[in-house]
């Protein structure tokens, strides 16, 4: 059984660097979700630690083996790709098959296994099926079964349900984290749909650029976003965001003005700022309410009435755009001029710098 | 669990490499091929460069500069040979070009006897060219040849399409046609299948006529295709040998030689190393006709 | 054992197979095997299989393999390229004369001089033999041959007309035949080497007038295009194009075509060597007797005679291993019985022989008997100027092709030949070039 | 009206193929049961009797029986030429369309260059010789894969680009080695690619003439090709013969047709198309 370190990795192709120095550290057994816009790294990431993908720098250690020259097929790990990648000239019998064939198992640990793995996934029937013949989801069992067959330390996902529909995407969902449960394998998942990342993780790690943005577990990304990469990336639908500047600052409270909000005041990390800084104030959509007087006074721009909740666009008197999702059916007109109010604790401050500074505990 | 900041594992920039990962690609995939290709086609090719500047007998030989190159632009039939290259290229293959694209339409649209068509036009690609050769030589004789006397049966006198100097280049670029037509068509076949059905329902939806679709659908989504076969067959043209050989062997007198014909004259007559210069004469010809017609199909190919 | 004989008693496609591996891997453990790279017209493999049964008959403990390449310049290009490479047969066959000296005899042959049967050997044929040290390389492969004019003896009759002595008297005849509703001239531009006649054959005539010419050619100095007597063969085949003497097909008909019209009386006339009669007499063998032969003629009457064309030559290549069975070869081909007899047998007579002590059969076809009346008389032969002067050109028969299809005009055509040839002399590095 | 014009289009079609395609072979079939008489008019005319067999018997026997060495050296001639090309053809193309190597530029070139260029015939016959080679079907073999190879990399190469790279990922995670990858997972899927590279090769090498006739001198080594030369002679031809001849060589890349027939198109759709 296997965690992973992974210490300052780094990977550049020729000036460009696409990954910028990861640290990380995974624990056995883990479910790791990696998300990220595209093209932030994720799935470099992920090929790094396969052995798809030469590291340019730093370690990668799974157990306690340093891996960066070792072939992939000895790193104990197994991935399944986002297309699936099986083999179109062989039976899902010999594509699951494959990899014991090329390890020159013998014939009956081969045949047992593979059975086995059919059953785990439910696709006995299948065996003898080419690939063309399947639908999308037995595809995505066999690409799954082939994992399985190697008895990984290891399993990597590269965004695998995203050529699913999305009913489907549930029900693999489920399936997935059943079979973590079952194997309780260390598993890597890329994904760039964070319900996926939410549901799934044990552990979530937001990539941007080539850079880690935070890891930690689905809640505490929800609640504590680290930055505002974050905070926008986590949650849906998106955190809304309002510049403004500090006004005053007072122990753990700090007061921000802004065009569309005047001396609102928080609680955060105060030692962080002072009198004139620029800050950005995030608040999620689910946190606000109506009001007769609050911070925020707007024009309703379009109402979504879904009956449990109510989907609000507001346009502020800046012109920036706001939305509030408020708990039960209210009858709102476009044009009509709303207050919102929050709890300061459910707000959270940005520095200039984009850095989330909560109040200290 | 957290996030370390960047600083703290400085000590692991010294990673003791042991072996590098396997190439997945090796290098050496390519070298047996390199070796066959190099030794037997690339070596011969680079040194022919200095033999064409020599006059060699069979035993020894004399550097002579340009001589050759003067002496083979002297040769009274190498202009009108240049010139004939170039027409037979381009008539074969523009006639491929069209004649394919035709045959192609036809044989992919619900004509009955489809598969029996389409085996008679790929049959003469499978046959020698020298057979081929020798049976239309027989066919074209101004006389007996079938050609003729089945026009005669309509009171038409037919030409001597071998015999007649300003006819022969075009009756062999003919025979050419005939043999070669069918791997164009089925390249085309090739390429009309892989067009979308989705494009011609939307023409319809459109209300265009076949013509239009064949103008605004067909022609311009196979172009790749079109690309193929003008490139192979008209290198294949410029480099032609076998079949003007085996029918003219570049008569009557000079009027159907090309620049092929008139090197392996040359090379037969024991005249190797005017014979070599002439084959530099021919390939660059060929580059500076291939080349950027190559560029221009493959760009407007970028483009789609 | 011979493949020969195997062929004769076993058939079937097994059978065939075997001889090719089990059989003939055994013969070749206990016998020399020669190769012999022989032409490929049909008469020469006809005596070519005739001989060597004759001389394994003889010789039991060698055995000879036929090759038979392609003709023609492409037979030049591969006798050549085999020679400088050194992958040349055992024994090969291939021409006297000009293409001779052109292989570079004394590093690619063996030396003949001095066999006794070279005392055998007629002079004539010698002379296109000896490489420039004087050594003699090669024993004739064949019969001479006469070049001129092979015409229909019925045709002849039944106008009353009697073989022209000069050209002036070749075209009235020509002129009646046509009124008659014959072809006066067969050509056969099919086979693009027959057009070559009217220059090659018309050697006689300019020889007679220039008698220096051969060797004022080869040093370079004499020209056709400026020598009168030279330019008279373009003139000639000009000037039965212009007359519309030929045969309708003349552009396309092949040697085949113009013997059948020849030998079936549709055309009178057709300028050729008379090694063409053993065809006419394989194919139709009842019309031979209707074939005669006559030197083309010049403008002089009292100058009349024919060019004489020497037999190929059988040489054996300098670097084979199989030396003493290879001389066995040679010398059974220079003797009566080898050289002779085996064409005799065949019936393929098509001129005199050049091995002393080998007589023509009394019942030779009519052309041949014609040719042998040249040789009896004196000074009514001359060889043709390819066993003179090495110096041929290469593009003669593309040149006579475009003059006999009236595409260049005769003094066009010797001035281009003239360009040709400059090339090859060139090549060989001959003096004066 | 509308149903009927493929029927009419369909019969005027064939009525024009079978004079354009048809009648051409018919000719030649007509020819090779004529006896040499009546095969000397050339006319297209009804043969008279039945000479096919004694036609082809001579054919089969002349010279020693050579067509049978001819056929069996244009067999191994092509089949181990065109098995060479298809391995070594398909690897190039395999790390031409996979490596982004820097001189994959000249290494291009160099494969146009071998589309274009004609060899040079002296010197090759001279560095033959010098290995060993010349006039043996070992180095006729190299030669016709030397001449080939750029036309099959280019087929293969245009077809390698369009097989996902993540095939070949899978594969090595799965524990293959770089021969496993090529010889389990990509050579089986080039098939389509590859067929079109036999036909095409297989009938321009069992074909070739002029190469032959350069580089394999000698009785023992003769192809189909120049077995033409036995009865097409500068002094005469028996055209009965040299008919027989055309057809019995035809038969094989007939059958190589007949085979693969249907996969051609296929080939071509995967592999020059979308070059």
């Amino acid at each position: 059984m296997a965690g992973l370190e992974l210490n300052r990795l780094r990977k550049s192709y020729g000036a460009v660097e696409v990954i910028k120095g990861v640290d990380l550290s995974i624990m056995d057994g883990e479910f790791v979700v990696f998300v990220g816009p595209s093209g932030c790294g994720k799935s470099t990431l992920l090929r790094m630690i396969a052995g798809l993908e030469e590291i340019t720098g730093g370690e990668l250690k799974i157990g306690s083996l340093v891996v960066n020259e070792v072939e992939p097929r000895d790193r104990g790990i197994a991935m399944v790709f986002q297309s699936y990648a099986l083999y179109p000239h062989m039976t899902v019998y010999d594509n699951v098959g494959f990899g014991l064939k090329l390890a020159r198992a013998p014939k009956e640990e081969r045949d047992r296994k593979i059975r086995d793995a059919a059953r785990i996934l439910q696709m006995e029937h299948l065996l003898d099926r080419k690939p063309s013949q399947l639908s999308g989801g037995q595809r995505q069992r066999v690409a799954i079964g082939r994992a399985i067959v190697r008895q990984p330390e290891v399993f990597l996902f590269d965004e695998p349900l995203s050529n699913l529909d999305a009913a489907l995407r549930v029900d693999m969902r489920m399936e997935l984290a059943k079979l973590h449960q079952d194997l309780g394998a260390t598993m890597i998942y890329v994904t760039h749909d964070q319900v996926e990342a939410m549901t799934l993780a044990d552990k979530i790690v937001v990539l941007n650029a080539g850079i880690v943005q935070q890891v930690g577990s689905p809640i505490e990304l929800y609640q504590r976003p680290a930055n505002l990469f974050v905070a926008g990336f986590i949650g849906s639908p998106k955190m809304n965001l309002l510049s403004g500047s500090v006004t005053a600052v007072d122990g753990d409270a700090v007061t921000i003005s802004g065009k569309d909000m005047a001396n609102v005041q928080l609680s955060a990390d105060a030692e962080a700022f002072k009198v004139g800084d620029m800050v950005t104030l995030g608040i999620r959509p689910q946190r606000l309410h109506l009001s007769g007087s609050g911070a925020l006074v707007g024009q309703v721009v379009l109402v979504e009435r879904l009956g449990n909740e109510t989907n609000v666009s507001v346009s502020l008197p800046s012109g920036a755009n706001f939305l509030a999702v408020l708990d039960g059916d209210h009858v709102l007109q476009p044009g009509q001029v709303v207050t919102f109010d929050f709890a300061t604790s459910d707000a959270v401050v940005f520095d200039v710098d984009g850095i989330a500074r909560y109040a200290q505990a | 669990m957290s996030v370390t900041t960047a600083d703290s594992a400085g000590a692991l920039q010294t990673t003791v490499r042991k072996k590098p990962i396997q190439a997945r690609y090796p290098g050496w995939f390519i070298l047996p091929a390199a070796v066959i290709y190099s030794v037997l086609f690339l070596a011969p090719t680079v040194s022919s460069l200095y033999f064409s500047l020599t006059r060699w007998t069979l035993f020894d030989s004399v550097f002579i500069g340009f001589e050759n190159f003067a002496q083979f632009f002297r040769e009274p039939f190498l202009v009108q040979g240049l010139i004939n290259t170039v027409i037979y290229a381009v008539v074969t293959s523009g006639m491929k070009v069209v004649i394919g694209m035709a045959f192609a339409v036809l044989l992919t649209s619900n004509i009955v006897a489809r598969g029996y068509l389409r085996s008679v036009v790929f049959f003469p690609v499978l046959v020698s060219t020298v057979g081929v050769g020798i049976t239309f030589t027989v066919l074209m004789h101004p006389t007996q040849g079938m050609i003729n006397e089945t026009l005669a049966l309509f009171g038409i006198k037919g030409p001597g399409w071998l015999t007649n100097p300003s006819l022969a280049l075009y009756s062999v670029a003919l025979v050419d046609v005939w043999k070669g037509v069918g791997l164009a068509t089925v390249i085309y076949i090739a390429g009309l299948v892989a067009i979308p059905r989705d494009y011609y329902e939307a023409a319809r939806i459109d209300g265009a006529t076949p013509w239009q679709n064949f103008w605004y659908v067909t022609l311009p989504l196979s172009r790749p295709a079109t690309a193929t076969v003008i490139i192979l067959s008209f290198i294949g043209g410029l480099r032609t040998f076998d079949l003007i050989w085996a029918m003219t062997k570049g008569g009557p007198g000079f009027a159907s030689d090309t620049v092929a014909s008139v090197i392996y004259k040359q090379y037969q007559a024991g005249f190797y190393g005017l014979s070599t210069a002439g084959n530099v004469v021919l390939f660059v010809l060929i580059a500076v006709l291939v080349i950027p017609l190559t560029m221009i199909l493959n760009r407007r190919r970028g483009h789609e | 054992m011979t493949m020969t004989y195997t062929r004769k008693t076993i058939l079937g496609l097994t059978a065939g197979l075997m001889s090719m591996t089990g059989l003939t891997g055994i013969a070749l453990a206990q016998q020399t095997t020669l190769s012999l790279f022989s032409p490929n017209d049909q008469a020469a493999v006809a005596y070519t299989e005739a001989m060597i049964e004759a001389f394994e008959a003889a010789n039991p403990d060698i055995n000879v393999e036929i090759e038979v390449g392609p003709g023609g310049t492409e037979r030049d290009n591969m006798v050549k390229s085999r020679l400088a490479t050194g992958t040349m047969n055992d024994v090969f066959v291939y021409n006297a004369g000009s293409l001779f000296q052109a292989i570079n005899p004394v590093q690619t042959t063996v030396d003949l001089t001095n066999e006794p049967y070279m005392a055998d050997i007629l002079n004539s044929f010698k002379q296109t033999v000896t490489a420039n040290d004087g050594t003699l390389r090669g024993v004739p492969y064949g019969q001479a041959m006469g070049g001129g004019v092979l015409y229909n003896k019925k045709i002849y009759e039944e106008l009353g007309l009697s073989v022209p002595m000069t050209w002036d008297e070749f075209m009235a005849n020509s002129a009646k035949i046509q009124e008659a509703g014959y072809a006066p001239v067969i050509q056969t531009f099919g086979d693009t080497w027959t057009s070559q006649l009217f220059i090659l054959a018309d050697y006689f005539n300019v020889q007679a007038k220039n008698p220096q010419f051969a060797e004022m050619y080869t040093r370079g100095e004499a020209k056709y295009a400026n020598t009168p007597a030279a330019m008279a063969g373009f003139q000639k085949q000009a000037d039965v194009f212009n007359a519309g003497y030929l045969n309708e097909d003349f552009g396309a008909a092949t040697l085949n075509d113009g013997l059948r019209m020849l030998a079936d009386g549709e055309g009178a006339h057709y300028p050729m060597l008379t090694f063409a009669v053993g065809t006419i007499a394989q194919d139709y063998p009842e019309l031979v007797g209707d074939v005669g032969f006559f030197a083309l003629p010049g403008d002089d009457a009292s100058l009349n005679g024919t060019t004489v064309w020497m037999p190929t030559a059988l040489y054996i290549s300098a670097n084979t291993p199989n030396m003493e069975a290879a001389k066995k070869l040679v010398e059974f081909v220079a003797s009566k019985e080898g050289g002779c007899d085996p064409w005799v047998e065949i019936n393929a007579i098509t001129g005199p022989f050049l091995i002393q002590g080998c007589e023509l059969p009394a019942d030779v076809n009519p052309a041949v008997a014609d040719l042998q009346t040249y040789f009896t008389a004196n000074g009514r032969t001359a060889p043709a100027l390819e066993f003179l002067s090495p110096v041929k050109g290469p593009s003669l028969e593309n040149i006579t092709v475009e003059v006999g299809s009236g595409i260049r005009t005769p003094e066009d055509a010797a001035a281009l030949y003239d360009e040709d040839v400059k090339k090859q002399a060139q090549q060989l590095g001959l003096p004066g070039w | 009206m509308k149903k009927q014009l493929p029927l009419i289009s369909g019969i005027a079609a064939i009525t024009v193929s079978f004079f354009v395609f048809v009648i051409p072979f018919l000719f030649i079939i007509f020819m090779a049961f004529k006896d040499r008489r009546q095969a000397a008019s050339r006319d297209f005319s009804w043969p008279e009797g039945f000479h096919l067999w004694e036609n082809l018997v001579e054919v089969v026997t002349t010279r020693n029986w050579m067509m049978i060495t001819a056929f069996v050296n244009s067999s191994i001639l092509t089949v181990v030429s065109v098995t060479l090309l298809v391995v070594l053809a398909a690897m190039v193309g395999f790390v031409l369309a996979r490596r982004d190597a820097k001189w994959n530029g000249p290494i291009e070139f160099l494969i146009l260059a071998g589309l274009m260029i004609p060899p040079a015939v002296v010197p090759t016959i001279w560095l033959l010789q010098g290995l060993k080679l010349f006039g043996t079907l070992h180095g006729m073999i190299l030669i016709e894969v030397a001449y080939n190879l750029p036309f099959s990399i280019i087929l293969y190469r245009a077809f390698i680009a369009t097989i996902p790279r993540e095939l070949d990922e899978a594969a090595i995670i799965d524990g293959a080695r770089p021969l496993d990858v090529f010889f389990r997972v990509i050579l089986p899927l080039l098939w389509p690619v590859t067929v079109t590279n036999i036909v095409v090769q297989s009938v321009g090498i069992f074909n070739d003439f002029t190469n032959p006739l350069y580089y394999l001198p000698g009785a023992n080594n003769a192809t189909v090709q120049l077995t033409l030369y036995n009865f097409q002679s500068q002094f005469n031809t028996a055209y009965n013969l040299l008919f027989t001849n055309i057809l019995l060589i035809t038969i094989p890349p007939l059958l190589v047709f007949l085979f693969f027939n249907r996969q051609i198109v296929a080939g071509m759709t995967a592999g020059a198309v979308k070059g």
